[in-house]
């Protein structure tokens, strides 16, 4: 189980991004944060696994306190989550292939990972995924060859190499098409259930999160202004979350579809 | 005189014949810091000889040097003798008028020395029924000055070349390592090239008389004489200071002209010229001790006198005959 | 570079995922080993016929230790005073100056033209082609040129060295045009904008960073090459001094004074790039 | 930086003179200099092409010229050889220097400090004392050319590739962090892949940079291409060197398109 | 409006991105396009405005053929086509305001254009753009402080700065939440309607072109597969659309939101 507790987060000297962020996310559920632009959905994927640093408060993941980690329990807590990033954040000039094998490094020693060994299980579960996420074809292409929503597939593949525990996906869909969406998000799902994984998903698109999460954490400016399963998300609680601050004239409607 | 036109009277547009700045260029040894007092006071002598602004330029390359006063854009230098025949090269406008005299005041033995010296150690190796020669210097470890210097360089190469009867086009041979010596340095001065021998980097090494003066003392024969031996003095100062007491023996010894002080006729008027030279070769001139540092003298002015008869003589193109003989042009 | 193991080179077989042996090494990856390869046996072969005959590493790292010692340990201005040694230390920083900022602007608009991503690709070549054969030609040379052209002094030095200036920047700004997102160029080409409010408006912000730390590198140069050459077409600077020192009397503690001296130029310089880069890159 | 303008006329004005301010000081550096050094731009630029004149018209290689060309293409091929194994013997200790001392990278501040200071002093120690430090120690050898080249390249190239990694994108190796990987496994598996195209591209560069500073490995090595253009340059054989630059040149060129062809082919 | 005839395009030499595609798009209608990733989507768009110039057919806007234009014909052109990026294609490191009146520099001459001197009317309406897509309080940021979403807007901005005959966006709000979302969409369908431009859309979101969209053009691998009015795209056309090469083992059915 992931426990959020009182997190504070503030960028620079005046930016308060998060405030006393307090949310929970189960093992073999779906957890979409969803909010506006700007909201902090970003910030508080990112201060999990500590890749923002200056935080405070509490992370507990399966009652371990993240935060309090030092290095090496830190790099070994990050094997365990995987990470899928909204601008994908592969290693361009590598191949897709190569960059599915880097969710192996955590797991490696750091001399055969820094020369790149792979086992052939290794290989051959990587272009399984690949295989998984459509791209079996692609597996020899540099990655700044393939276009964007290829891109994310292949970061995709990357999470599900580490073996995870728990995935955080930061608008892991942003780029891809309908079609894409479907498969990833069944995937998503599929690993939450069989593989009782905690799945934390940034979102932007209401109608994905309230078909595909079981649990939804909305945010606003930093706060959290609802937490509950996805059935209780009615249209009152979409008009707090997507109150904006920066579109005041704007009259505050859930997008309908 | 071969070929000399001092009384060229092309129109020159230049600094020197408008009545403005007459530029003097100085070679990178007379463009010693220490030598900074001499310069102002020649400086000094030019102004009130012409009445016109001179302006003094150092340099620390050659080259710039030789191509001023060819070009013109220099009126006024003091160059070494191979130096002069390069320029008068370029321009037949560069022209020779005045130069050290020997200590008696003539021209006769107006010259300094260049030598090939060895190491006291193996000097024998070089000796010939009690003679010294050069036979055996082929196959060592040569070093020269650098290959612009008349003394360090130009000579020394002329009388391997004469010695070892080496044909025109084969002359760079000598240059290099590995073809006529097993290794060829380039010491970068005098002195440079006399420490390579000292330190036993070279087995052979060309310098002159006069820039190793302040650090060598004659302890066997004179500076005058082949196969005297010199001792590193027990004052000398950088590079010498860790070689108190080593001794080197000078197989060879060449006769170098004086270098001569040239003006560009072109575009220095011809007044100026006649002004200039007649002022240098002043008795007033030669008892300036700001620029003729006096015999013996601790102090060094640019030119230190031999006797108090040293003076500058007038000299045309044709003295340099040998000079010009030994360059090949 | 990442690299496997595999030892069995006919496995390497990119389009046969099916066989037990899955290799990761694609083609380009291969020249990339062997040209690596060939300058590694290039290196090996080079060091290995170096001529260091008449050399005695523990006599040369002994001497080494005892001129380092009295250069950097035991710096003296020698005979200068420090007077001199300071106004000769601003010369050289004002040629460099003046050969870093016309070099810069000159260059900024010849690099425009041999950007491949602005000009044909026919202009750019020739415009490289030219500044290769520029860059070939030794600093000492262009100086010597204008000495004979415009006489001995620091003109003379400033024309000869902006010269190479212009070349190494023009490369130099012509790689980070060429860095530059294709796609932000086409946004604004996509909206009918002319070539030149491109280059201003888009690609010039967007590479000043870029274009700071390479003039900063260049001025670095051009201080250095000023002390170099700049005595020799008689500007006055400190590399006169240094010369003096060095090829003159020899003498090490004046050297490392001097050294000291460029040193803290070039540290102040550093220092100053740094914070310009830094107020450019940090708002990423 | 100030965000709250009260209109965008206000914002553009003082845009514009914040540009105005950079430009009179950068104007005032130059008159500065110019003063002070007694550099007269104008007439300097006028002269320019005469130089260009006078280039060409001393330097074209002349059919004497051409029976140097033996020890010339030797010697260019000599210099070529040190060039290259000095710059690939220091790129990779610029490598690791490099990836020590880049912000992004670097295990402490203090260690990125010592190593931009370090690569500072081996950039600012002029070539005259180079000379000396290594001529005095190592003697005329081409050992000695190929220490100095070093030295420089190191400096160099450190400097390269430090400023290289910081500019990568920071994201990247994030994603490599979050998968768990340690410092050294980012390096090798993010890093270096990302930027070893321009990696490759300085280490090309400075070997065709050293070729050209050939000049300096005849000075201190009596051996290379650089020695015989100092040897013909002095003795105004003008020719030959201008053949010798030529040659450089037209090297230079053939390396630049080798590399040009090498990075399109590894991309 | 907009008419295209026959278009072709192929990457490299084997690739066959575009095949023989024909379709229109009238003035005072969205016209969205959909299909899978990879299809061509991105390649249309920019054949369209003659970013990617190696291709064959015929472009017709308003009866001009925009592939004949020689080059000063097309920059005028291209002035009258605004243009909306999957990747915003901002300048980072200028201010939004700055980056909204490049939608000016198209109309400036050279010299006006180099030194950015912009009017005093321009510099008001672009901020009242700003406003418009709720970014006002931003005008003076630089753009790479922005979050995505906000980026984007920035963008739309600049495309509207140009007072378009018509818009050419490649998935303007893929990074967008709901609420700006719709707030994009209403902007672009007003503009649409009221200054009767041609609005032509590529969309993942297959929802939000049914909703928003007068007429849909469906592609599969870089070939029309279905042109018409949006009431007659049912299950089965997007069936057609979305069947994909790529991934032939998935079963093949519409997003059902
Ligand atoms: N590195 C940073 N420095 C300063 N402020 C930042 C930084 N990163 C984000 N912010 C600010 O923090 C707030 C939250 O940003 P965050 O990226 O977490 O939002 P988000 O919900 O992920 O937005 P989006 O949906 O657009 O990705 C925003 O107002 C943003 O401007
Ligand atoms: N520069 C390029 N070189 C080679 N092939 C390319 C290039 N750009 C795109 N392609 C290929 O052309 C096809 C169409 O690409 P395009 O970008 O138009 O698709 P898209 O429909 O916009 O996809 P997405 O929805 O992922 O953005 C793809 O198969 C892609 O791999
Ligand atoms: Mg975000
Ligand atoms: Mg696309």
């Amino acid at each position: 189980m992931l426990k959020v507790i009182q997190l504070d987060k503030t960028y620079g000297s005046n930016k308060h991004s998060l405030k006393a962020v307090n949310f929970t996310a189960q093992p073999g559920e779906v957890t979409a944060i969803i909010g506006p632009s700007g909201a902090g959905k970003t910030t508080i994927l990112r201060s999990i696994n500590q890749l923002i640093r200056d935080d405070s408060g509490q992370i507990l993941l399966d009652d371990q306190d993240i935060r309090q980690a030092n290095k090496g329990e830190l790099r070994k807590i990050r094997h365990h989550i995987g990470m899928i990033f909204q601008n994908y954040n592969l290693i361009n000039p590598l191949t897709a292939l190569e960059n599915v094998l880097h969710g192996r490094l955590g797991a490696k020693s750091t001399v055969a990972g820094m020369l790149g060994l792979y086992s052939d299980d290794e290989k051959s579960e990587a272009l399984a995924l690949l295989d998984e996420v459509g791209l079996k074809e692609y597996a020899y292409q540099r990655c700044d060859q393939l276009s964007g929503g290829q891109q994310q597939r292949v970061g995709i593949a990357r999470a599900l190499m580490q073996h995870p525990k728990m995935i955080l996906c930061d608008e892991p869909i942003a780029s891809l098409d309908p079609k894409s969406t479907k498969i990833v998000m069944d995937i998503l799902r599929k690993l939450a259930r069989e593989k009782q994984l905690i799945i934390l998903i940034n979102l932007h698109q209401v109608d994905i999160a309230l078909e595909y999460a079981d649990h939804i954490v909305g945010i606003n400016s930093g706060a959290i202004v609802f937490e509950g399963p996805t059935d209780e998300v009615n249209d009152g609680v979409l008009q707090k979350i997507y109150r904006q601050a920066d579109q005041p004239g704007a009259v505050v409607t859930a997008n309908e579809n | 005189a071969s070929g000399t036109s001092t009384n060229s009277s092309s129109k020159g547009s230049s600094a020197g014949k408008d009545g403005k700045a007459i530029t003097v260029v100085f070679y990178p040894n007379e463009s010693a810091k220490s030598f900074a007092t001499s310069r102002d006071a020649l400086k000094k002598s030019i102004e009130k000889a012409t009445g016109k602004t001179v302006k003094l330029q150092t340099t620390t390359d050659y080259n710039v040097a030789i191509q001023a006063i060819a070009s013109g854009k220099a009126q006024l230098a003091y160059m070494g003798a191979n130096g002069y025949i390069q320029a008068h090269k370029l321009s037949k406008d560069v022209v020779p008028f005045a130069a050290q005299s020997d200590g008696e005041g003539t021209l006769k033995k107006a010259t300094y020395n260049s030598y090939l010296m060895v190491q006291q150690k193996d000097a024998d190796k070089y000796q010939e029924n009690g003679k010294y020669s050069i036979k055996n210097v082929k196959g060592k470890k040569m070093s020269y000055v650098s290959n612009s210097s008349t003394s360090g360089f130009l000579v020394p190469t002329a009388e391997i070349t004469r010695e070892f009867s080496i044909k025109d086009g084969d002359k760079d041979k000598l240059t290099q390592s590995g073809q006529f010596f097993s290794k060829v340095l380039y010491g970068g001065s005098h002195q440079g090239s006399a420490v390579n021998l000292i330190k036993g980097d070279a087995d052979v090494a060309a310098f002159d008389d006069a820039d190793l003066m302040p650090y060598l003392k004659a302890t066997k024969g004179s500076w005058d004489k082949v196969g005297s031996t010199f001792t590193v003095k027990d004052d000398a100062e950088a590079p010498f200071n860790s070689l108190k007491g080593k001794s080197v023996v000078n197989i060879a010894m060449m006769p170098v002209q004086q270098g001569p002080w040239v003006f560009n006729t072109k575009t220095l008027s011809k007044d100026d010229q006649t002004k200039i030279a007649k002022e240098f070769t002043s008795q007033e001139f030669a008892d300036n001790e700001q620029i003729f540092s006096k015999p013996g003298s601790k102090k060094t002015s640019m030119f230190p006198k031999k006797t108090e008869k040293t003076k500058l003589l007038k000299v045309t193109d044709k003295w340099y005959a040998p000079t010009h003989k030994l360059v090949g042009y | 570079m990442i690299e496997n193991s595999q030892p069995n080179p006919n496995a390497l077989q990119p389009s046969a995922p099916k066989s037990k042996h899955i290799s990761l090494v694609t083609k380009p990856r291969k020249i990339l080993r062997t040209v690596l390869a060939v300058l590694a046996i290039i290196s090996i072969y080079s060091l290995a016929t170096l001529n260091s005959s008449n050399l005695n590493l523990a006599d040369a790292f002994h001497s080494l230790g005892v001129n380092l010692n009295a250069m950097f340990l035991h710096p003296s201005v020698g005979q200068d005073s420090w007077g001199q040694l300071l106004q000769a230390l601003v010369t050289s920083v004002s040629l460099a100056l003046l050969t870093t900022l016309l070099g810069a602007v000159v260059a900024f608009f010849i690099a425009v033209g041999a950007a491949r991503n602005l000009a044909p690709s026919w202009l750019a070549t020739g415009i490289k082609a030219v500044m290769a054969f520029i860059r070939a030609i030794p600093t000492i040379l262009w100086v010597l040129i204008y000495s004979v052209v415009m006489g001995i002094g620091a003109s003379a030095a400033v024309v000869g060295l902006t010269f190479h200036s212009v070349a190494y920047l023009v490369k130099a700004y012509s790689e980070s045009i060429e860095e530059t997102s294709q796609d932000t160029i086409e946004a604004l080409k996509a909206s009918g904008v002319g070539f030149w409010p491109i280059v201003f408006q888009a690609i010039l912000p967007s590479i000043v960073p870029a274009l700071l730390s390479w003039t900063f590198i260049r001025f670095e140069i051009n201080f250095a090459n000023a002390v170099a050459v700049g005595a020799a077409a008689g500007a006055d600077d400190i590399g006169y001094f240094l010369f003096m020192a060095g090829n003159f009397y020899f003498n090490f503690h004046e050297v490392g004074l001097i050294v000291y001296l460029l040193l803290g130029v070039a540290i102040v310089l550093e220092l100053i790039s740094m914070k310009l880069r830094g107020h450019y890159l940090k708002h990423n | 930086m100030k965000t709250n303008y009260q209109s965008p006329q206000q914002f553009y004005r003082q845009r514009r003179l914040r540009m105005l301010i950079v430009l009179l000081i950068l104007i005032g550096i130059y008159v500065g200099s110019m003063l002070l050094v007694k550099f007269q731009t104008w007439n300097s630029i006028v002269k320019i092409p005469a130089g260009l004149i006078w280039l060409f018209h001393n330097f074209i290689p002349t059919e004497r010229s051409i029976s140097y060309l033996g020890p010339i293409l030797y010697q260019l091929w000599r210099t070529l050889l040190v060039s290259i194994s000095s710059t690939i013997v220091a790129s990779i200790f610029a490598l690791m220097a490099a990836i020590l001392g880049a912000k992004t990278t670097t295990p402490h501040r203090s260690v990125s400090l010592v190593i931009r200071f370090g690569a500072s002093l081996l950039r600012n120690i002029p070539v005259v004392a180079w000379a000396m430090i290594l001529l005095f120690s190592f003697k005329q050898s081409d050992f000695t050319g190929f220490l100095a080249l070093f030295f420089m390249t190191l400096g160099y190239l450190t400097r390269a590739f430090t400023e290289t990694i910081e500019d990568l994108d920071a994201e990247k190796i994030q994603a490599l962090q979050a998968v768990g990987a340690n410092y050294f496994q980012c390096v090798f598996c993010g890093v270096l892949p990302e930027a070893a195209s321009t990696l490759t591209s300085w280490v090309l560069y400075m070997i065709e940079n050293n070729l050209r500073d050939a000049t300096l490995v005849g000075l201190l090595t009596g051996t290379g291409v650089g020695f015989l253009f100092d040897t013909y340059f002095k003795s105004f054989r003008y020719d030959a060197a201008g053949l010798i630059v030529l040659l450089i040149a037209i090297l230079v060129i053939l390396l630049e398109l080798t590399s040009t062809q090498i990075r399109r082919a590894i991309a």
